[in-house]
C-alpha cells in the first residue's frame, strides 16, 4: 500500500488493498466463533439452564449492536452530519448481520422454558396475569420476533441496496423515517418480550428507551472505535477529518447523557413510587452483589465517558476517543448482563458460559460484519466532499 | 479633556466616570439585594415584629409581679385548666372577684372588673401568646412532661404587665423538641418561678426523659404539632 | 449621529487634539493622552491579514474591533487561550457541591424528617436539584467570568473617540496599535498602518 | 391559616351579643359524661345532711393530691397550716376561721366539700376551679391538718413513739420544710406509688 | 444524502450594511404602525383581564377556580405545563441547533429565545398563584427561616422551583449575552440621545474587541452546552410532579422524555405561530425563509411522533400491566366523561401533524400556521387530560368528581396569552428581533461560499 501515488482517501476506496486484511480478520473471527461455540455447546450438556441464561445475555448484546447500527444509519440519512458519514459504511456492514442475529435467536426459543418463567403458563390464572398470559406465550412471542426481524431486515437491505446502486436515493430519507418508526414500534414490544418479561410482574413505559438508547450507544461506540482502528491500520491519515471524530465524540457524549437520563428517570420514578410491582425490577438488581454491577454500569456507561468526553482534546484525538468507546462498549456488555443475570441469581453469579457464548456469537457477528465490510469502500464518497468544503 | 459635543461626535457616549458608576452598579445591585433581604431577615427577628419584651396593653393593668411575685399565688389558682387541657385558661371575672370583692374593692383601676361582674359581660383580655391556628399546642402535655411555665413564659413573677419573652417561631419550638433534655425539670418544679437549672442539666434531662416517658423520636414529626 | 451608508468611504485624516497639544508625541510614546493609532477596513479578511502583519512586525499591544466574531482574529493578535471554560467548570463544581451538601445537610442532619419511609439521605431525590444548581452556577460563572475578563461593563473607552468608530458595531473593521506597546512610535505606527491599505488611519486620544 | 375559621377557647366572637365564643351550657342540660348523679360525691351531702364519710377510700395519694390543691387554692387565705393567716389575709382580706377551731374539727367531712362547692360567707364558690374529686382530696387534707395539731396520743403506736420514730401528738408537722411565711420551699412531696 | 435542491436560509444580495439596516429599522426608524398598535391593544386588554382575574383570585382565594378535592390541580397546572413546554423550543433552537451547527437557526433564535423567556414568565405565574398564598413563595427557597424548616427535597414540586428558576435565569443570561453586541449596534445607530443612553447602558460598553469576541464566543457556546441538558431536565422535572406520585395516569416512567418531546412539539408550534405573521408583517421573508418554516415543521413532525409513541406505550403498558386501576384509567380517558378532550388531543397531536409529511403542506405558511395552532390546542388539551382525568377518578368511588374550569379559569388562561403577547409586542418594538451580528457573519459566509 505504501508508495502508491494516490491520496489517502483513494487508498480507502481501493478495496483490493484493504479487503485482504479484512478477509484475514474475518477468518480469525470465524475461528474464534467456532471454537467458542463448541465450548459453549459442551456447556449445554453440563448446565442446560445456565447455557440459555448466558445465551440470552450474549445475544442481546450482539443483536443490540446490529439494531443500533441500523438506527445510526437511518438517523444519519435523516439529519445528515459528519459524524454519521464517517461511520456509515461500517454501520451498514454492521446491520447486515441482522439476518444472522435472527437465526441466532433460535436457541432463545429453544430455551424458552429455561429463560422465561411465564413460558409454562403456570401463573396465567393468577390475579394480574390475564393479559400477560395473552401476550406472553410461546407462539405469539415467536411470531413477534419474526415480525421484528423481517421488518427491520427489509428496511436495512433496502437502504443498503439503494446506497450501493445509487438508485432511488430520493426515497432514502423517507425510507429512513419509516424505518425509524418501525424500529421504535418493534423495540417497544421487543424490549418487553426479551428483557422486561424476565420479571413478569414488572412493567415500565420508558424501558424501551433505556433499551434502544443502549443499543444505539453501543453501536456508535463500537463503530467509532473501529473507525479509529482502521484509520491507523490502513494509514488513512486525514481521510477522516478530525472534525468527524470531534462530532462523533459529541454524539457519544449526547447519547451517554441521554441513556443516563432515561435510565435515571426510570429509576427515580420507580424509587419514588416504591410500588411492589415496579420496584421488583430494582430490588434483585441492587442487592446480593449486583449493586456493584449497577455502580460499574453507572461509572462505565455514564460518569467516566461523560467526564472524558467533555474534553475537546479527548474528542479530537482518535486514540483517546477509541479508549472511551471501548469503555462504553464494555459497559454495554455489563448492562445486558445486569439486565439478565439477576433474574436468575439473587447473588452475584458469573459463569464461564457467559464468556464463551459472548465470544461465540461475537465471532460470528464479526465474521459476517467483515464479510460485508470488505465488499465496499470503508468511507463514503461524501466524506471527501464534506472534507473539502470544511 | 474634551467637551461633550466633541465626544458625541466621536461616538463617545459616556464620560470617564461612567466606568466607575457602571462598576459600582454591578457590584452594588447584588449588595443592595443582599442588604434588603438582610433587613427583612433582621426585621422578622426584631422585637418590633415579634413583640418580644413589649408589654401588652390590657383593659385592666393586671400585674403578675404583684399576684405571683409578691402574693405568691400559684399559677394554677387562675390558670386552672393548664394541667389537663390544651388551653391553660384565662380566669373568669369570678376569680378576680374572689378576693377583690373584699380588698381593693373601690380601686378605680378595677372598675372594669366590677362592671364585668355586674353586667356579666366578660373582660376582653388581649392575648399575649397567640400561636397560629394551624399549630396544635397543648399545655397539659408540656406541663406534665416537665416543661416549666417559666421556660416558655419567662419570669412572669417579675412582669408588672405581661409580655412575651420568646418569639414563638417554629424554630424556637424545634429548639426544645429536638433536645428536650436541655429544658426539662422535675415535675414538682414545673410551676416554680425560682427554679434554676442545675449544672448537670443534661444528666438530669436524660433521666427525666425516661422518667416522664418522653419519646424524642416523634417530637419533630409534622403531625406532632400540625394536625 | 446616525451612520450614513452613502457617505464617502475615505475621510481626510484628522489629527486628534491630543496630538496637536503634544509637541513631540514621537519621542514621548508614553503620552498619557494617546491611546493608540487606529486603522479602518471594509473587509474582515483585510483586517485579519493586517492584524497578522502587525503582530509579525512585533506589535503586541494590539486590538481589533469588528461587528461580528471573525474567526482567527483573536489568535492573530496573539490571544489564544481564554479561561472562560475553566471558570465555568469551577462554577459548575461549586454548584454541584453546594446543592448536594445543602440537601444532605438540611434533610439528613439539620432536620431529619421521616417522609414516607424514604431514607433521610435520599440520593436519588437529590439528583435533580444538584443538576439544576450545577447548570445555574456554571452559567452564572460563564456569564460573570466573561464580563469580568472582558472588563465590562465599561461604557467609556478611548477607542470610542476614534472617528467612525460607531461603524465598528455595524459594518467596518478596525485595528488599533496601542500606545503602551513597548515598540510604539506614533509615526512608525501610522506609517505601518497606512501601508496595510486601510480606508482611514487616525490617532485615538485617551 | 394563621387565623382559621374556628374559635380558640374563650376567644371573642361577634355571633352572640355578649361576644363570647365559648357558650355557657343552657340551664338543665347535661353534657356527655357530666351527669352528676352521685349526690354525696358531688355535693358532700346525703339528702339534706352533710356527709360524714368519704365516697372513696382515703389513701396517701389522695392526701398528697389534697395537699397540692390546698396549697394552690386554699392556702392563699387559709394559710398553709390552716390557721387562716394566708397572704391575702395579710393584704386585708377578712380573716377566715382557723381549721383548728373545735367547731371545724367537729364538722362532718361533707362540710368542707360543701363550702368549696358553694362558698361560705365572703368565700366564693370554688366549683369552677376545683374538681369534685379534688374537693374531697382537699377535705381529707384539711382533716390531716387538723389531726396534725390535735391528734390523740392513742393514735400513735406506743412502740414507735417510744423509739422516737414518730413525734408526740401536737408537735408541728414538718415532714416538708417550710419557709418562714409557710410556703413550701420547693422540695418534692413524698413520692407516692403512682407519681 | 438528499439531492433535493436546498432552499436558502437567507436570501442572496445582503451585506453587513443592509442586514444591519433591515433589522434595526424595525425598531429605530419604522413608525408605530396601526397593525402593531391594534395587536398591542388587544394583547394589553387581555393582560388587563389577566390582572383582573388574578386580583380577584388573590382577594377571594383559589376557590374561585373550579379546583377542589379530588381534582385539586385544574387549569393552573395545565397552563403551567403548557407554557413551560412552549418555552422549550426557544432553547432548543438557540442552544441545541447551535451545537449541531445548524446555521438556519440564526435568523430565528433571538425571537425564539424571547418567546422562551415570556413563556416561562407566563408559566411561572401559575404555580405561584396555585400556592394559595403567593406572597410567601419564598418559603420554597432554602434559607434559615424562622420555622427552622427546609424545603422538602424529596418533593418534585421543590425540584420544579429549582428547575424553572434555573431555566429562567440561564435563558435570560443566554439571551442577554447574545443581545449585547446587537445592543451596541442599536446604541450606535440610535438617533436620539435618550435611546443612545438606554442602549448604551444595556450594551455595557461593548466595543467589538477581538479578545472580547473570543471570550464571548466561548461563553456563548458554553451557555449553549449548559442550556442543552437544561431543556431535557426542565420538562422532565415538571413531569415528575406527576410521575413520582402513585396516581394512575401520572405514575408512568416514560413521562420525562415524553413531556420533553411534547414540550418541543408545542414549542415549535408556537415558533411557527409567531414567525409566520412576523415575517409577513415586517417583510422578513428574506431572513425567515420557507426553509426555516419547513425545518421547524420537520422538528414538529418528529417530536409529534415521539408524543404519539408515548400515547401508544402508555396504552399498551396499561393493558400489559393487568392493573385494574391502570386499565380503568385508560378506558376512562378514551370513553369516559372527558372522552371528547382525549379524542381532540389525539386528532390535533397525532393525526394533524401527519400532514407535514407532504412537502406541499410543509412549505405553505398558511397551512403550517393552521397546523401549528391546532397542535397548540392539542397540547394544551393533552395536559388538561393528564391533570384532570387522572384525578377525577380516585381509588375510592366516594371521591369521584367532575371538574370544569370556571370563568376565572378561562380568564386566567386567555389572559396569560395577553401577558405573553404584550411582552412579545414590546420586544418587537424595542429590541432587534433577529441577531444582527450572527446574521452578518452568516451573510458573509454565504457570500464567500457562493463566490
Amino acid at each position: 500500500m505504501d508508495g502508491l501515488a494516490v491520496g489517502p482517501y483513494h487508498r480507502v476506496l481501493m478495496t483490493d488493498a484493504v479487503s485482504p486484511v479484512i478477509k484475514r480478520w474475518q477468518t480469525r473471527a470465524l475461528i474464534i466463533g467456532v471454537i467458542a461455540a463448541i465450548l459453549s455447546f459442551i456447556g449445554l450438556f453440563l448446565n442446560r439452564p445456565q447455557f440459555f441464561h448466558s445465551y440470552l445475555f450474549a445475544w442481546l448484546f450482539w443483536s443490540g449492536l446490529s439494531f443500533g447500527a441500523l438506527v445510526l444509519v437511518m438517523m444519519q440519512f435523516l439529519t445528515g452530519g459528519l459524524w454519521g458519514l464517517a461511520v456509515r459504511r461500517l454501520s451498514i456492514a454492521a446491520f447486515m448481520t441482522l439476518p444472522l442475529m435472527a437465526i441466532l435467536f433460535l436457541p432463545v426459543l429453544l430455551g424458552l422454558h429455561d429463560i422465561y418463567g411465564w413460558s409454562n403458563g403456570a401463573r396465567a390464572e393468577a390475579e394480574g396475569y390475564h393479559h400477560k398470559a395473552q401476550y406472553l406465550n410461546a407462539p405469539f412471542f415467536t411470531a413477534r420476533a419474526i415480525i421484528y426481524f423481517v421488518m427491520l431486515t427489509v428496511f436495512g437491505v433496502a437502504l443498503r441496496k439503494r446506497m450501493a446502486e445509487h438508485r432511488d436515493v430520493r426515497a432514502i430519507p423517507a425510507l429512513s423515517a419509516g424505518g425509524l418508526i418501525v424500529y421504535v414500534l418493534c423495540m417497544n414490544f421487543a424490549s418487553t418480550d426479551w428483557v422486561m418479561s424476565l420479571d413478569p410482574v414488572w412493567y415500565s413505559t420508558v424501558f424501551v428507551e433505556v433499551f434502544a438508547s443502549g443499543q444505539f450507544l453501543a453501536a456508535l461506540a463500537l463503530m467509532t472505535a473501529l473507525l479509529v482502528l482502521f484509520t491507523y491500520q490502513f494509514s488513512l491519515g486525514d481521510a477522516v477529518p478530525v472534525k468527524a471524530f470531534h462530532d462523533l465524540g459529541n454524539m457519544l457524549l449526547a447519547f451517554v447523557i441521554f441513556w443516563a437520563y432515561v435510565a435515571f428517570a426510570q429509576f427515580l420514578i420507580i424509587w419514588s413510587g416504591n410500588l411492589p410491582k415496579e420496584i421488583s425490577w430494582y430490588l434483585p438488581r441492587s442487592s446480593g452483589g449486583w449493586q456493584w454491577f449497577a455502580l460499574a454500569l453507572m461509572l462505565g456507561q455514564f460518569l467516566l465517558p461523560f467526564a472524558l468526553l467533555l474534553s475537546r482534546t479527548a474528542k479530537r484525538r482518535p486514540r483517546s476517543l477509541a479508549i472511551i468507546c471501548i469503555v462504553i462498549v464494555l459497559a454495554n456488555v455489563l448492562m445486558n448482563f445486569w439486565f439478565v443475570a439477576p433474574a436468575f441469581h439473587p447473588r452475584v453469579y458469573v459463569h464461564s458460559l457467559d464468556f464463551t457464548e459472548l465470544l461465540a456469537i461475537g465471532g460470528f457477528w464479526f465474521a459476517l460484519f467483515f464479510h460485508f465490510l470488505k465488499q465496499r469502500p470503508l468511507l463514503p464518497i461524501e466524506l471527501t466532499e464534506e472534507h473539502r468544503n470544511a | 479633556m474634551h467637551s461633550r459635543s466633541d465626544a458625541a461626535d466621536m461616538g463617545q457616549l459616556f464620560r470617564k466616570r461612567a466606568n466607575a458608576i457602571a462598576r459600582l452598579t454591578v457590584v452594588g445591585i447584588p449588595l443592595i439585594i443582599i442588604g434588603v433581604s438582610g433587613c427583612f431577615y433582621a426585621f422578622a427577628r426584631s422585637s418590633f415584629w415579634t413583640k418580644v419584651d413589649a408589654p401588652v396593653e390590657q383593659p385592666v393593668p393586671f400585674s403578675h409581679k404583684h399576684h405571683v411575685g409578691d402574693d405568691g399565688i400559684d399559677c394554677r389558682y387562675c390558670h386552672t385548666s393548664v394541667e389537663n387541657s390544651a388551653f391553660a385558661g384565662v380566669p373568669p371575672t369570678e376569680t378576680c372577684m374572689t378576693c377583690h370583692s373584699q380588698i381593693w374593692k373601690d380601686a378605680p383601676v378595677l372598675q372594669p372588673v366590677r362592671d364585668s361582674w355586674q353586667t356579666g359581660a366578660p373582660i376582653k383580655w388581649v392575648r399575649v401568646h397567640d400561636l397560629p391556628d394551624y399549630v396544635y399546642f397543648d399545655h397539659s402535655i408540656h406541663v406534665n412532661k416537665g416543661v416549666g411555665c417559666a421556660t416558655c413564659h419567662g419570669q412572669v413573677n417579675e412582669m408588672p404587665l405581661t409580655f412575651k419573652t420568646q418569639e414563638l417561631y417554629m424554630r424556637w419550638c424545634l429548639n426544645c423538641h429536638r433536645h428536650p433534655q436541655q429544658f426539662l425539670r422535675p415535675k414538682s418544679e414545673v410551676v416554680s418561678m425560682d427554679y434554676r437549672a442545675p449544672s448537670d442539666q443534661l444528666t438530669l434531662g436524660q433521666r427525666l426523659l425516661k422518667q416522664n416517658n418522653v419519646h424524642t423520636a416523634g417530637l419533630t414529626d409534622c403531625y406532632t404539632c400540625h394536625r | 449621529m446616525r451612520a450614513n451608508p452613502d457617505r464617502p468611504a475615505v475621510r481626510p485624516y484628522r489629527a486628534s487634539r491630543a496630538h496637536m497639544n503634544n509637541q513631540s508625541p514621537t519621542t514621548d510614546h508614553q503620552s498619557p493622552a494617546l491611546h493608540g493609532v487606529m486603522a479602518e477596513f471594509t473587509q474582515p479578511e483585510q483586517l485579519l491579514s493586517a492584524a497578522q502583519r502587525a503582530y509579525a512586525a512585533g506589535y503586541r499591544k494590539l486590538d481589533a474591533y469588528t461587528p461580528y466574531s471573525v474567526e482567527g482574529l483573536a489568535e492573530a493578535i496573539g490571544f489564544c487561550k481564554t479561561r472562560v471554560p475553566l471558570v465555568t467548570l469551577i462554577g459548575g463544581i461549586i454548584g454541584a457541591l453546594t446543592a448536594y451538601v445543602m440537601q444532605w445537610y438540611s434533610a439528613a442532619r439539620d432536620y431529619p424528617l421521616n417522609v414516607g419511609g424514604r431514607p433521610l439521605h435520599s440520593w436519588p431525590a437529590f439528583v435533580p436539584i444538584t443538576f439544576e444548581l450545577t447548570v445555574l452556577f456554571a452559567a452564572l460563572a460563564a456569564f460573570i467570568g466573561m464580563l469580568w475578563m472582558n472588563g465590562l461593563p465599561r461604557p467609556y473607552h478611548p477607542v470610542f473617540n476614534a472617528p467612525e468608530f460607531k461603524l465598528a458595531s455595524q459594518t467596518r473593521f478596525f485595528l488599533c496599535i496601542e500606545a503602551n506597546d513597548p515598540r510604539f512610535n506614533i509615526d512608525e505606527a501610522r506609517q505601518f498602518l497606512q501601508g496595510l491599505n486601510p480606508i482611514n488611519v487616525s490617532e485615538v486620544e485617551k | 391559616m394563621v387565623d382559621q375559621q374556628h374559635l380558640k377557647p374563650l376567644a371573642e366572637d361577634g355571633f352572640f351579643s355578649d361576644d363570647r365564643g365559648s357558650r355557657v351550657p343552657p340551664a338543665h342540660t347535661v353534657a356527655r359524661g357530666q351527669l352528676r348523679d352521685d349526690e354525696q360525691f358531688y355535693t358532700g351531702k346525703i339528702g339534706s345532711d352533710l356527709a360524714a364519710t368519704f365516697p372513696m377510700p382515703v389513701t396517701r395519694e389522695l392526701l398528697n393530691r389534697g395537699r397540692e390543691r390546698f396549697d394552690i387554692y386554699c392556702a392563699v387565705c387559709h394559710g398553709y397550716t390552716g390557721n387562716g393567716d394566708g397572704m391575702i389575709v395579710q393584704r386585708g382580706f377578712p380573716q377566715p376561721p382557723s381549721f383548728h377551731e373545735q367547731r371545724l374539727r367537729d364538722a362532718p367531712i361533707g362540710h368542707f366539700v360543701d363550702v368549696i362547692t358553694n362558698g361560705y360567707g365572703v368565700m366564693y364558690s370554688y366549683a369552677s376551679r376545683v374538681a369534685p374529686e379534688d374537693r374531697w382530696a382537699i377535705a381529707a387534707y384539711i382533716r390531716a391538718l387538723q389531726l396534725s395539731q390535735h391528734a390523740p396520743a392513742s393514735d400513735a403506736d406506743p412502740a414507735t413513739w417510744q423509739n422516737g420514730r414518730a413525734r408526740p401528738p401536737g408537735a408541728p408537722k414538718s415532714d416538708s420544710p417550710r419557709n418562714s411565711d409557710g410556703r413550701p420551699s420547693g422540695r418534692p412531696l413524698p413520692p407516692s406509688t403512682n407519681d | 444524502m438528499s439531492t433535493e435542491v436546498q432552499e436558502p436560509i437567507v436570501a442572496p444580495g445582503y451585506d453587513n450594511e443592509s442586514v444591519t439596516r433591515k433589522i434595526t429599522d424595525v425598531v429605530l426608524t419604522r413608525p408605530v404602525h396601526r397593525g402593531w398598535l391594534g395587536g398591542f391593544a388587544i394583547a394589553f386588554l387581555l393582560l388587563m383581564m389577566f390582572n383582573y382575574a388574578v386580583a380577584w383570585l388573590l382577594y377571594k382565594g383559589i376557590g374561585v377556580w373550579g379546583v377542589n378535592i379530588p381534582v385539586a390541580w385544574g387549569f393552573a397546572i395545565t397552563n403551567f405545563v403548557w407554557w413551560i413546554g412552549i418555552g422549550h423550543a426557544g432553547t432548543f433552537i438557540s442552544a441545541i441547533l447551535l451545537l449541531l451547527h445548524q446555521d438556519w437557526r440564526t435568523s430565528i433564535n433571538r425571537f425564539a429565545e424571547a418567546m422562551t423567556l415570556f413563556a416561562v414568565a407566563c408559566a411561572g405565574t401559575f404555580p405561584l398563584l396555585h400556592l394559595g398564598r403567593p406572597w410567601v413563595f419564598y418559603w420554597l427557597l432554602p434559607y434559615p427561616d424562622t420555622m427552622g424548616m427546609w424545603p422538602q427535597w424529596r418533593s418534585a414540586l421543590v425540584w420544579d422551583v429549582f428547575a424553572v428558576g434555573t431555566y429562567l435565569t440561564v435563558s435570560l443570561i443566554f439571551w442577554y449575552v447574545g443581545l449585547v453586541p446587537d445592543l451596541a449596534t442599536m446604541r450606535d445607530r440610535a438617533r436620539s440621545k435618550f435611546l443612545q443612553l438606554i442602549y448604551g447602558v444595556l450594551a455595557l460598553g461593548w466595543r467589538g474587541s477581538a479578545r472580547h469576541w473570543k471570550r464571548f464566543h466561548v461563553a456563548y457556546l458554553l451557555l449553549a452546552g449548559l442550556a442543552t441538558p437544561l431543556v431535557l431536565s426542565v420538562h422532565s422535572v415538571v413531569s415528575t410532579d406527576f410521575a413520582i406520585a402513585i396516581v394512575p395516569g401520572w405514575h408512568s416512567t416514560i413521562f420525562p422524555p415524553y413531556f420533553v418531546a411534547g414540550a418541543i412539539f408545542s414549542g415549535f408550534a408556537m415558533v411557527l405561530t409567531l414567525a409566520i405573521p412576523i415575517r409577513k408583517y415586517y417583510h422578513l421573508e428574506d431572513f425567515i425563509t420557507i426553509k426555516h418554516l419547513e425545518n421547524s415543521a420537520m422538528v414538529m413532525l418528529a417530536t409529534g411522533l415521539m408524543v404519539a409513541h408515548g400515547y401508544l406505550t402508555e396504552g399498551f403498558m396499561s393493558w400489559y400491566s393487568d392493573d385494574k386501576f391502570e386499565i380503568y384509567l385508560t378506558l376512562n380517558r378514551m370513553f369516559g366523561p372527558y372522552a371528547p378532550a382525549y379524542w381532540l388531543l389525539v386528532t390535533c397531536n397525532v393525526i394533524v401533524p401527519q400532514a407535514i409529511w407532504f412537502k406541499r403542506i410543509r412549505t405553505n405558511p398558511a397551512g403550517l400556521f393552521v397546523i401549528a395552532l391546532l397542535i397548540q390546542i392539542g397540547m394544551w388539551t393533552e395536559r388538561y387530560v393528564i391533570v384532570v382525568t387522572s384525578l377525577h377518578r380516585d381509588f375510592m368511588t366516594s371521591a369521584w368528581a367532575i371538574f370544569h374550569g370556571t370563568r376565572w379559569d378561562w380568564m386566567t388562561l386567555i389572559g396569560s396569552l395577553g401577558l405573553f403577547a404584550t411582552l412579545f409586542f414590546l420586544f418587537l418594538r424595542v429590541l432587534p428581533a433577529i441577531s444582527i451580528s450572527e446574521m452578518r457573519d452568516l451573510v458573509h459566509k454565504k457570500a464567500k461560499a457562493a463566490a
